[in-house]
C-alpha cells in the first residue's frame, strides 16, 4: 500500500510537473519521472514473497516452483518500458535543441505566443 | 530468496520522490541532471531490491546514465535553458 | 505583460480550476484504485498464478536460457522486442533527421557544438583508459545475458556509449575514434534488419514470424532456440549500438546537415540549406 | 392494379446529369453545348410523356429497388403527381433553356458554361425528386438541387449576390439537414419509407413524436416552398440571372418545395393523420397567414422580379393550404395549381427578364411606356398575372375553385374568403405594374418591330418598338400560350388536370368520381 | 501463405524502415523506389487480408509460434483488416510526396537523397507502429507499436522545422502522457488478472470480482487512448499539428492516425472490456464528450481563417462523430462509424494534400487566399469540393451515406444521450456547412485579390500554376474515391464488418482450453507441444 501510494504521488508530481511546468527541459524531466512511476508500478506487481531473482539456480531445470522466483514477464515488460522512455527522451532533446536555436527560449508561453 | 523491501524500500521511495521534485525545480541544469541521476539510481536500487535486477541494471544504464549524460549534453550547447 | 524569465507560469481561470479539478480526480481515481489492488508480494495473486508461472517453469527447458527474463525478451515476447528496438531505431532516425538533416532555418542561431573540449586532461586520459574495457564489458553483458542481467540492450547502449565517450570529452577536434553518424547508422539498420532476418527466415523454414524452433541449426529445439536468441540479441545490440551513436552524435556533437550530407556522400552545397 | 416495373424513369432522370459533361467538354462551342441540353430535354420529356398512359389508367412505372445502405434503397416511381411535376418541369426546362440562350447571350454574361451544366443538373435533380418514390430518395435528389442551384443563384459573383448566395444556402442546406434528421426517424418508424398514397406514419408512434416529426417536415421542406417565416431567402435570391428565378419559382426549387410539401401531407403522413394530429388546422392556417402576408408585402416592393418573388411565396401557398386540407379537391387543385403556378409565373418570369435584357429596367416604377413599345412582353405578361389572379379561363382559376370547393367540404369556409382576399390583393399588386406599363410614361410613337437589342442607356429619346430576339419573346409567348390552354382545356396534352386529380383519389381513397362533380372547367 | 499474411504485415514495413535508410546511406539512388514498392506491398498484403477476411473467419497469428496469453498473438479480422487497408492505402498516397516541409521553389532547395531516404524510413516505420496497433491481440504490444507510430509522427512533424518543433514537441508531450496513463492502466488490468491478452482478459475478468481498480484502469486505458485520438476535451495537442507539419504528414496523419487510436478505444471498451461496468460508463461518458467534441470543433472551425486550423479543428469535431458511434457500440452504429472512418480519412486526406500543396507549395493558406482557385487550378477545386461534400455530408458522395448511418444508429439507440448525439449530429453537418461553404464560395465565386499570386498566374501554357505530380495525383484519387464510396455505398456497406466480431476459430479454442492446461501443469495449448 506504501508502495502504491509512492507510485501514485511520483505520477502525479510527473503528469502534473509536464503539464504546469512552463519550460520544455522540465516538462521533459517530469516526463522521465511519470515514466518511472509507472515502471515501478509494474515491478511492484512482480513482487512475490519468497522469491528469488528470476534467473534459474545452478541446480538445473528439475523441480522449478513458479513460488521461488520472481514474475518475470512485468521485469520484460519494464525493460521495453524504459528502452521506450529514453528514446522519446532521446528524440525529445533533439526536437528542443531545434527548438532553442530557432526560437531562442524553451518557455512555453513565450513559444505558443510566437505560434499563433 | 529475496525479503520484502520494508523500510528500506519505502526510504528508497522516498529519496526518489525528493529528489524528483528538487530537480523539477532545480534552478540549475546542472543541478537538475544529478538530482536526476540520484533519483534514477534510487529508482534502479529499488528495483533491485524487489529482484528486478535487468530492470535495475537497465535503469543504471539508461536512465543513470545515458538520460543524464543526454541531458547534460544537450544543455551544453546553450545556456539559460530553465528560464 | 510579458512572462518573466524564469518564473513558472501558470494558467489562470476556468481552465486553472478545471485543470486542477481533473488532477484531483485522478488523484482520487488512482487512491481509490490502488486500495484494491492485490496486496504487494502476495504469491496468490493473478499476476503471480496465471501467465508467469509457464515462464519460470518452462523458459529453460524450452528456451535454453536460464535468465528468465531474457527468455521472454528475446523469446516467448520477442515481437515486443523487435518493437522496442524500433523504437530506439525511430529515435535515432529522429534525431539525425531532426537535428542534422532536416532543413536548416536562417534564423536559427548556429549551434556552438562541442567545438571546445569537455573536460580537463584527466578525463581526457580516463576516457581514453576507460574505453576499451567499457567496450569489453559491453560484449560480456551481451554475451553473457542468457545466464545473468544484461543482454542485448545493455550492452549495445554500453557498446555505444563507450564508441564515442572519446568524442565526448575531446569534441570535434578530438581524434576521430568512433563511427560518424552514416556508419553508426548503417550499423542501427543491419541490426535491425538482422532481428528481422532471423524472423523472416523461421518463416521461410515453416514456422510463424521469429518461431526460432524451426531455425535449422541442429540439436534440440530448446538449443536452436538458446543459439537464435544469442543471433537476436546481437541484432539487438547492434542497432542500440548504432543508434546510441548516432544519438550522441547529434544531441551531443551537433553534426550539422552540411557535415552528415557529405558523409553521405551528396552534393548538397553549403549554404543552400540556410 | 400492380406496378409495372421498368427502368424507363431513369430515361427520364439521366439526361440531365449525362449531359453536364459534354455540355462542360463543349465550352469553345456555344451552340452545340445548347444542343446537348435541348436534347437532354427533349428526351426527358419523351421519357416522362411515355410513361403516362399507364399513369393515367392508375399504375406507376417503377423502377427497381437499387440498395444504397441496408434499409435505405433508391427507387424512384411515376406516379400521378410526379409525372405531372416531372411534365411540367421537363416543358418548363426546356422553355428556360430557350430562353437563356437569348438572356444570356444578348447581357453577354460569363461562365455561360457552367451556367448550362448546373441548369441540366438541377433540372434532372427536380426530375428525380418528382420520380421518388421513397423518402431518401426525396432527399438525396433535393439536396443535389440545392447544391446545383447553388452556382446559378451565384451566377452574377458579385459581392451582393455572394451574400444572396450565402443566404440562399443557409436556409436551404439548414432545411436540408433537418429534413435529413426526419428522413432518418422516419425510416426508423416505417423501414423504407416508401411514399404510400394516405400516408403511412398512423400509429407508428406516439402523437405527440409525430407533431415534433412533422414540424421537421415542415421546417425541412417549407423552406424550400419558402413557406412564411422561411420565406427569406427567395426575394434575397432575385439577384440570379432572370432565367434562374425562373428555375427556382417553376421549375425546381420553390415547386419542389411545395411538391415535397403536398409529399408529406398526402403520402406520408396523410389527410387522415393530419386531422388527427391537430396538424391540419394549424398548417392551413399558416399557409393562409403566409398567403396573406406576402401579397401584402408584395405590393411594397417596387423591384419587379421581388414583387413576382413575394408573389410565389403567396401562390405556393396554396399548394401548401391545399395538402394541409387534404380533401380530394382540395388536394386535386393543390395539385393542379403545381402546373398552373408553374406556366403562369415563368410566363411573368420570362417578361421581366426581357423587359431587363432589352432596356436594363427592372424597377416598376422605371417601365413608364415600355408597354407601348413591348406589346407582345406585356400582352404574355397580362395572361400571367390574370391567371395569377384567378381569372377564369386561365389555369389559375381552376385550382383555386377547387380548393376553394375542397375546403369547403372539410368545413373550412375561411379558406374560400381567403382565395377571394388572395385574388383582389393579386390583381392590387400586379395591375398596377401592367398600368404604369401601358397608361404611364411618353407616349410612343407606333413602330414596326425591331429585331436589335437596346440597352438602357441606348434607348433613344423617342421612344420606339424594342420587342427583343424571339429567343426572348417566343419562351413567354409560348407559356402564356400554354396557361391560356390549360386554363380552357384543363386535360389538353399531357393531361394535367387528369393526373392531379388521379393524384388526389390516391390519396383520399377513390375519390375521383367525387371530384367529377365539381370539376370547374370543362374536360375532355 | 494465408496463414502467414498477419506476420508480413507489420514486418515488411518494418524492415523497409531499416532497409530504405541502409540504401540511402549506400548507395547514391534505389532508396525513394524501394520505399514505393515496399509501400505497395504492404498495401498489397493488406488488401489480401482484406479479401480474406470477408468470409468472416479471423485470421489468428501467434508470433513466435507462441500462443497467446503467453506469446503475443496477432489476429485480423473484418474491423483489423479494414483499418489496416485504410492505413496501408493512405501511406501509399504520402508515399510518393516530398516528406521532408522544404517549400518547392523556396531557397531551401531539395533534402539531400540521404536525408530523403531517412524520412522514407520513418514513414514506414509509422506505417507499420500503425499496423502494428492495428493488428495486435496483445495489450502491451499495442503499447509498443504506439509509441513506434508516436516517435516516427513526432519526427515527421518535426521535419518541417520552425513552428513545425514546437507542435511536435507539445504532441510529443501529450502522447508521451496518453502513453503512460495507457501502460498505467494496463499494469492495473495485469495486476488484477495476470494477463495482457486480450482473449484472456474477459475470461480472466469474469473470475475477478469488479471493484474500484479495474475501474481505475479502464478509465486511465480510457483517457490515455482519447488524447490519442484527440477526444474532447483532450485535443489540445492536434491543430498546431495539422497546422505545421509537412504536406504529406498531415495528410496522412490526419486521414488515419488519431482513428486508429479510436480503433483502439473501441477494441478494448467495446469489445475486449465489454462486460465491464466501469467500462460501460466510461462510454456513456465519451459519449457525451464525443457530442462536446462534435459541438465545440465545429463551431470553432467556423472561427479559423487558416484552412489548414480550420481542417484540423473539422477533424476534432469528426473524432467526436465516430467517438460518439464508438460509445453506442450497436451494430449499426459501429458499421457507422467505420464508413465514417473510412469516408472521412478519403475526404479529408484529399483536402489536407490540397491545403497543403497550395499552402507549402504556393503560400495560400487563408481561405480568402483560395479565391479564384477554380479558375487557375480547375482539378483541384473540383476534388476540394468533393471532399467538401463529404465532410458536410451532402449526396452523392461517401459523407451522406455515413452520416446517414450515424444518424440511423444515434437515433435507434434512443434515449437523452441518443437524441442528443442526433441532434448534435445534424448541427455538426450545419457548422461543417458553414465553414466549407466559405471555401467554396471563395474557391469558385470569389475573384481574387489584386495582385495575389492566382490572379497573376496565366490561365494557359506552360507558366500556368501546377501543383506536383504525385499530389495531384493522391488530391485526384482520394476525390475520386470519395465520389465512388458514396455512388457505390451499398457495396462499400457490404464489406464493412458486422459488429459484434465473430468468434475467432484458432485463438477460442486455445482458451477454452487454458483453465484445463493449467491444472495439468506443463502442457502446452496450441500447435507446439513439448516433451
Amino acid at each position: 500500500m506504501t508502495v502504491y501510494l509512492f507510485i501514485v504521488a511520483l505520477f502525479i508530481l510527473g503528469l502534473g510537473g509536464m503539464s504546469l511546468l512552463p519550460n520544455l527541459l522540465r516538462k521533459l524531466l517530469a516526463m522521465n519521472v511519470m515514466q518511472v512511476a509507472v515502471i515501478v508500478f509494474f515491478l511492484a506487481a512482480a513482487f512475490k514473497d519468497g522469491a528469488s531473482v528470476p534467473i534459474l539456480a545452478e541446480s538445473g531445470p528439475e523441480g522449478i516452483a513458479a513460488e521461488g522466483y520472481m514474475n518475470p514477464l512485468p521485469h520484460t515488460l519494464m525493460l521495453t518500458a524504459i528502452v521506450v522512455s529514453v528514446s522519446t527522451t532521446g528524440l525529445a532533446l533533439g526536437i528542443l535543441i531545434r527548438i532553442r536555436r530557432r526560437f531562442d527560449t524553451l518557455n512555453e508561453v513565450s513559444l505558443l505566443r510566437r505560434l499563433r | 530468496m529475496i525479503p520484502p523491501p520494508g523500510v528500506i524500500g519505502v526510504g528508497l521511495l522516498a529519496v526518489m520522490l525528493v529528489a524528483a521534485t528538487a530537480a523539477l525545480f532545480a534552478r540549475d541544469l546542472l543541478v537538475a541532471a544529478a538530482l536526476f541521476g540520484v533519483f534514477s539510481f534510487a529508482a534502479a536500487t529499488w528495483f533491485a531490491l524487489v529482484g528486478a535486477v535487468d530492470v535495475a541494471f537497465t535503469e543504471a544504464c539508461v536512465g543513470g546514465a545515458l538520460s543524464t549524460i543526454l541531458f547534460v549534453s544537450a544543455a551544453h550547447r546553450t545556456r539559460r535553458w530553465l528560464d | 505583460m510579458s512572462p518573466a524569465p524564469g518564473k513558472t507560469r501558470l494558467r489562470h481561470g476556468v481552465p486553472r480550476i478545471l485543470g486542477a479539478l481533473a488532477f484531483a480526480a485522478l488523484l482520487g481515481g488512482l487512491v481509490a484504485g490502488i486500495r484494491d489492488l492485490p496486496r504487494l508480494g502476495d504469491p496468490a495473486s493473478p499476476a503471480a498464478t496465471h501467465v508467469s508461472p509457464r515462464f519460470i517453469e518452462a523458459a529453460a527447458r524450452e528456451t535454453g536460457a536460464a535468465n528468465m527474463v531474457t527468455a521472454v525478451l528475446a523469446d516467448y515476447r520477442g515481437y515486443d522486442t523487435l518493437g522496442e528496438t524500433a523504437v530506439i531505431f525511430a529515435a535515432g532516425l529522429g534525431c539525425l533527421i531532426i537535428l542534422a538533416l532536416a532543413a536548416a532555418d536562417r534564423r536559427e542561431t548556429p549551434p556552438p557544438g562541442l567545438t571546445h573540449r569537455f573536460g580537463s586532461p584527466i578525463l581526457d586520459v580516463s576516457a581514453r583508459v576507460l574505453t576499451p574495457w567499457i567496450l569489453m564489458f559491453a560484449l560480456y553483458v551481451l554475451i553473457h545475458g542468457h545466464v545473468s542481467p544484461g543482454g542485448g540492450f545493455q550492452g549495445g547502449v554500453l557498446f555505444g556509449s563507450g564508441l564515442v565517450v572519446v568524442r565526448l570529452v575531446r569534441g570535434r577536434r578530438g581524434p576521430a575514434f568512433g563511427p560518424g553518424p552514416r556508419a553508426a547508422l548503417v550499423l542501427a539498420c543491419a541490426g535491425v534488419l538482422a532481428f528481422l532476418g532471423i524472423g523472416f527466415l523461421a518463416m521461410a523454414f515453416g514456422g510463424e514470424f521469429l518461431d526460432y524452433g524451426t531455425l535449422p541449426l541442429g540439436g534440440d529445439e530448446a538449443h536452436v532456440r538458446e543459439l537464435a536468441t544469442l543471433g537476436v540479441e546481437a541484432a539487438v545490440f547492434a542497432a542500440v549500438a548504432g543508434t546510441v551513436c548516432v544519438l550522441f552524435a547529434t544531441i551531443s556533437a551537433g553534426v550539422r546537415e552540411t557535415e552528415a550530407a557529405r558523409s553521405a556522400g551528396s552534393a548538397s552545397p553549403p549554404g543552400s540549406d540556410g | 392494379m400492380t406496378d409495372p416495373v421498368s427502368l424507363r424513369p431513369f430515361a427520364a432522370l439521366l439526361p440531365g446529369i449525362v449531359a453536364a459533361l459534354p455540355i462542360l467538354l463543349c465550352r469553345r462551342r456555344p451552340n452545340l453545348r445548347e444542343g446537348v441540353t435541348f436534347l437532354a430535354g427533349a428526351v426527358q420529356l419523351a421519357a416522362a410523356v411515355s410513361m403516362l398512359p399507364a399513369t393515367l389508367d392508375g399504375a406507376a412505372v417503377t423502377t427497381p429497388e437499387i440498395a444504397l445502405l441496408p434499409g435505405v434503397a433508391l427507387q424512384f416511381r411515376a406516379d400521378a403527381l410526379g409525372l405531372l411535376f416531372l411534365i411540367l418541369s421537363s416543358v418548363l426546362w426546356l422553355a428556360t433553356s430557350a430562353y437563356s440562350v437569348g438572356y444570356m447571350r444578348s447581357l453577354k454574361y460569363g461562365h455561360q458554361t457552367g451556367y448550362f451544366a448546373a441548369f441540366a443538373v438541377a433540372a434532372a435533380s427536380a426530375a428525380g425528386i418528382a420520380l421518388a418514390a421513397n423518402l431518401v430518395t426525396f432527399l438525396i435528389c433535393y439536396e443535389i438541387l440545392t447544391v446545383s442551384t447553388w452556382p446559378l443563384v451565384l451566377h452574377l459573383r458579385k459581392p451582393r449576390v455572394l451574400a444572396s448566395g450565402r443566404a440562399y444556402l443557409a436556409y436551404t442546406l439548414f432545411a436540408g439537414q433537418l429534413l435529413l434528421g426526419a428522413v432518418v426517424w422516419t425510416a426508423a418508424l416505417a423501414p423504407g419509407a416508401g411514399f404510400t398514397p394516405g400516408g403511412f406514419l398512423a400509429g407508428s408512434a406516439s402523437d405527440g413524436a409525430l407533431r415534433v416529426l412533422f414540424v421537421l417536415f415542415l421546417v425541412g421542406v417549407g423552406a424550400k416552398a419558402a413557406v412564411f417565416p422561411l420565406h427569406g431567402w427567395l426575394p434575397a435570391a432575385m439577384v440570379a440571372p432572370t432565367p434562374v428565378s425562373a428555375l427556382l419559382h417553376a421549375v425546381a426549387v420553390v415547386k419542389a418545395g411545395a411538391f415535397g410539401m403536398l409529399r408529406i401531407t398526402g403520402w406520408v403522413f396523410g389527410p387522415d393523420l393530419m386531422w388527427a394530429l391537430d396538424l391540419a388546422l394549424p398548417l392551413a392556417l399558416l399557409a393562409g397567414g403566409t398567403i396573406l402576408f406576402a401579397s401584402l408585402r408584395a405590393m411594397t416592393e417596387d423591384h419587379l422580379k421581388r414583387r413576382l418573388a413575394y408573389s410565389t411565396v403567396s401562390q405556393l401557398s396554396y399548394i401548401v393550404l391545399g395538402g394541409a386540407i387534404g380533401s380530394p379537391l382540395a388536394l386535386a387543385g393543390a395539385a393542379f395549381h403545381i402546373a398552373a403556378h408553374g406556366f403562369l409565373k415563368i410566363t411573368l418570369f420570362f417578361c421581366a427578364g426581357s423587359v431587363y435584357a432589352a432596356t436594363g429596367k427592372d424597377r416598376i416604377s422605371q417601365l413608364g411606356g415600355l408597354g407601348r413599345i413591348m406589346p407582345i412582353t406585356f400582352a404574355a405578361f397580362a395572361v400571367g398575372a390574370l391567371g395569377m389572379a384567378g381569372f377564369p379561363f386561365l389555369p389559375g382559376f381552376l385550382s383555386k375553385w377547387n380548393l376553394g370547393l375542397g375546403g369547403m367540404d372539410s368545413g373550412q369556409h375561411w379558406v374560400a374568403a381567403l382565395l377571394a382576399t388572395s385574388g383582389a390583393l393579386n390583381l392590387a399588386y400586379y395591375f398596377p405594374v401592367l398600368k404604369t406599363a401601358v397608361f404611364e410614361g411618353s407616349p410612343a410613337p407606333r413602330l414596326p418591330y425591331g429585331r436589335t437589342i437596346v440597352r438602357a442607356e441606348e434607348l433613344p429619346p423617342r421612344p420606339r418598338l424594342i420587342e427583343p430576339t424571339p429567343w426572348l419573346w417566343a419562351p413567354p409567348v409560348f407559356a402564356a400560350a400554354a396557361a391560356l390552354v390549360l386554363g380552357l382545356f384543363p386535360d389538353f396534352g399531357p393531361g394535367f388536370w387528369s393526373l392531379a386529380e388521379a393524384a388526389a383519389a390516391s390519396v383520399t381513397d377513390g375519390a375521383r368520381d367525387l371530384t367529377a362533380l365539381y370539376r370547374g372547367g370543362p374536360s375532355r | 501463405m494465408r496463414e502467414s499474411l498477419p506476420g508480413l504485415l507489420v514486418a515488411v514495413p518494418l524492415a523497409g524502415a531499416a532497409l530504405v535508410p541502409l540504401i540511402g546511406a549506400l548507395f547514391r539512388r534505389g532508396a525513394r523506389e524501394t520505399a514505393l514498392v515496399l509501400h505497395a506491398g504492404v498495401f498489397a498484403i493488406a488488401l489480401a487480408l482484406f479479401a480474406l477476411v470477408q468470409d468472416g473467419a479471423p485470421i489468428a497469428y501467434a508470433m513466435g509460434g507462441w500462443p497467446g496469453p503467453w506469446g503475443i498473438e496477432l489476429r485480423l479480422d473484418g474491423l483489423s483488416a479494414l483499418m489496416a487497408l485504410l492505413t496501408a492505402g493512405m501511406a501509399c498516397f504520402a508515399a510518393p510526396l516530398d516528406l521532408s516541409g522544404r517549400r518547392s521553389g523556396a531557397a531551401g532547395g531539395r533534402t539531400s537523397p540521404f536525408g530523403d531516404s531517412l524520412l522514407r524510413g520513418v514513414l514506414l516505420l509509422l506505417l507499420a507502429g500503425l499496423l502494428g496497433i492495428v493488428a495486435t491481440r496483445d495489450l502491451f504490444n499495442l503499447f509498443v507499436f504506439m509509441e513506434i507510430s508516436s516517435l516516427a509522427a513526432y519526427t515527421l512533424i518535426a521535419a518541417g522545422g520552425g513552428k513545425a518543433t514546437i507542435a511536435a514537441f507539445r504532441y510529443l508531450l501529450a502522447g508521451t502522457a496518453a502513453g503512460s496513463l495507457y501502460l498505467f492502466g494496463v499494469g492495473f488490468l495485469y495486476a488484477l488478472t495476470g494477463t495482457l491478452n486480450m482473449d484472456d482478459l474477459p475470461v480472466q475478468l469474469a473470475a475477478a470480482a469488479p471493484g474500484a481498480a479495474l475501474a481505475t484502469g479502464v478509465t486511465l486505458i480510457a483517457i490515455g487512448l482519447s488524447i490519442k485520438a484527440a477526444l474532447f476535451p483532450l485535443h489540445g495537442w492536434l491543430p498546431d499539428v495539422y497546422v505545421f507539419a509537412p504536406t504529406a504528414t498531415t495528410g496522412f496523419i490526419a486521414a488515419v492516425m488519431a482513428k486508429v487510436s479510436a480503433y483502439a478505444l473501441l477494441r478494448l471498451l467495446g469489445e475486449t472490456l465489454f462486460g465491464v461496468e466501469a467500462g460501460a460508463f466510461v462510454l456513456d461518458v465519451l459519449l457525451w464528450l464525443g457530442i462536446g467534441g462534435v459541438l465545440v470543433g465545429g463551431a470553432l472551425a467556423i472561427a479559423q481563417t487558416d484552412v489548414a486550423r480550420m481542417l484540423a479543428w473539422s477533424s476534432i469535431s469528426a473524432m467526436g462523430t465516430i467517438l460518439i458511434a464508438v460509445a453506442v457500440g450497436s451494430e449499426l452504429a459501429v458499421t457507422a462509424a467505420l464508413f465514417h472512418v473510412v469516408a472521412h480519412a478519403l475526404a479529408k486526406g484529399c483536402f489536407f494534400f490540397a491545403a497543403g500543396a497550395l499552402a507549402g507549395g504556393l503560400g495560400l493558406s487563408r481561405v480568402q487566399s483560395w479565391a479564384g482557385l477554380a479558375s487557375r487550378l480547375p482539378g483541384t477545386a473540383v476534388a476540394v469540393t468533393v471532399a467538401a461534400f463529404s465532410l458536410i455530408g451532402l449526396p452523392p458522395v461517401a459523407g451522406f451515406f455515413s452520416k446517414y448511418l450515424l444518424l440511423a444508429a444515434t437515433w435507434n439507440a434512443g434515449g437523452a444521450a441518443g437524441a442528443a448525439a442526433f441532434a448534435a449530429l445534424i448541427a455538426s453537418s450545419l457548422l461543417a456547412a458553414v465553414y466549407l461553404f466559405r471555401v467554396l464560395e471563395a474557391v469558385w465565386f470569389r475573384s481574387p485579390a489584386q495582385g495575389s499570386l492566382l490572379a497573376e498566374a496565366p490561365r494557359t501554357g506552360p507558366e500556368r500554376l501546377r501543383l506536383p505530380r504525385p499530389l495531384v495525383f493522391a488530391v485526384g484519387a482520394l476525390a475520386a474515391l470519395t465520389l465512388a464510396g458514396g455512388l457505390f455505398a451499398a457495396a462499400v456497406e457490404r464489406r464493412l464488418p458486422r459488429w459484434p466480431l465473430p468468434e475467432p476459430v484458432g485463438a477460442a479454442s486455445d482458451l477454452s482450453r487454458l483453465d484445463s492446461a493449467r491444472q495439468e501443469g506443463a502442457g502446452t495449448p496450441g500447435r507446439r507441444v513439448l516433451r
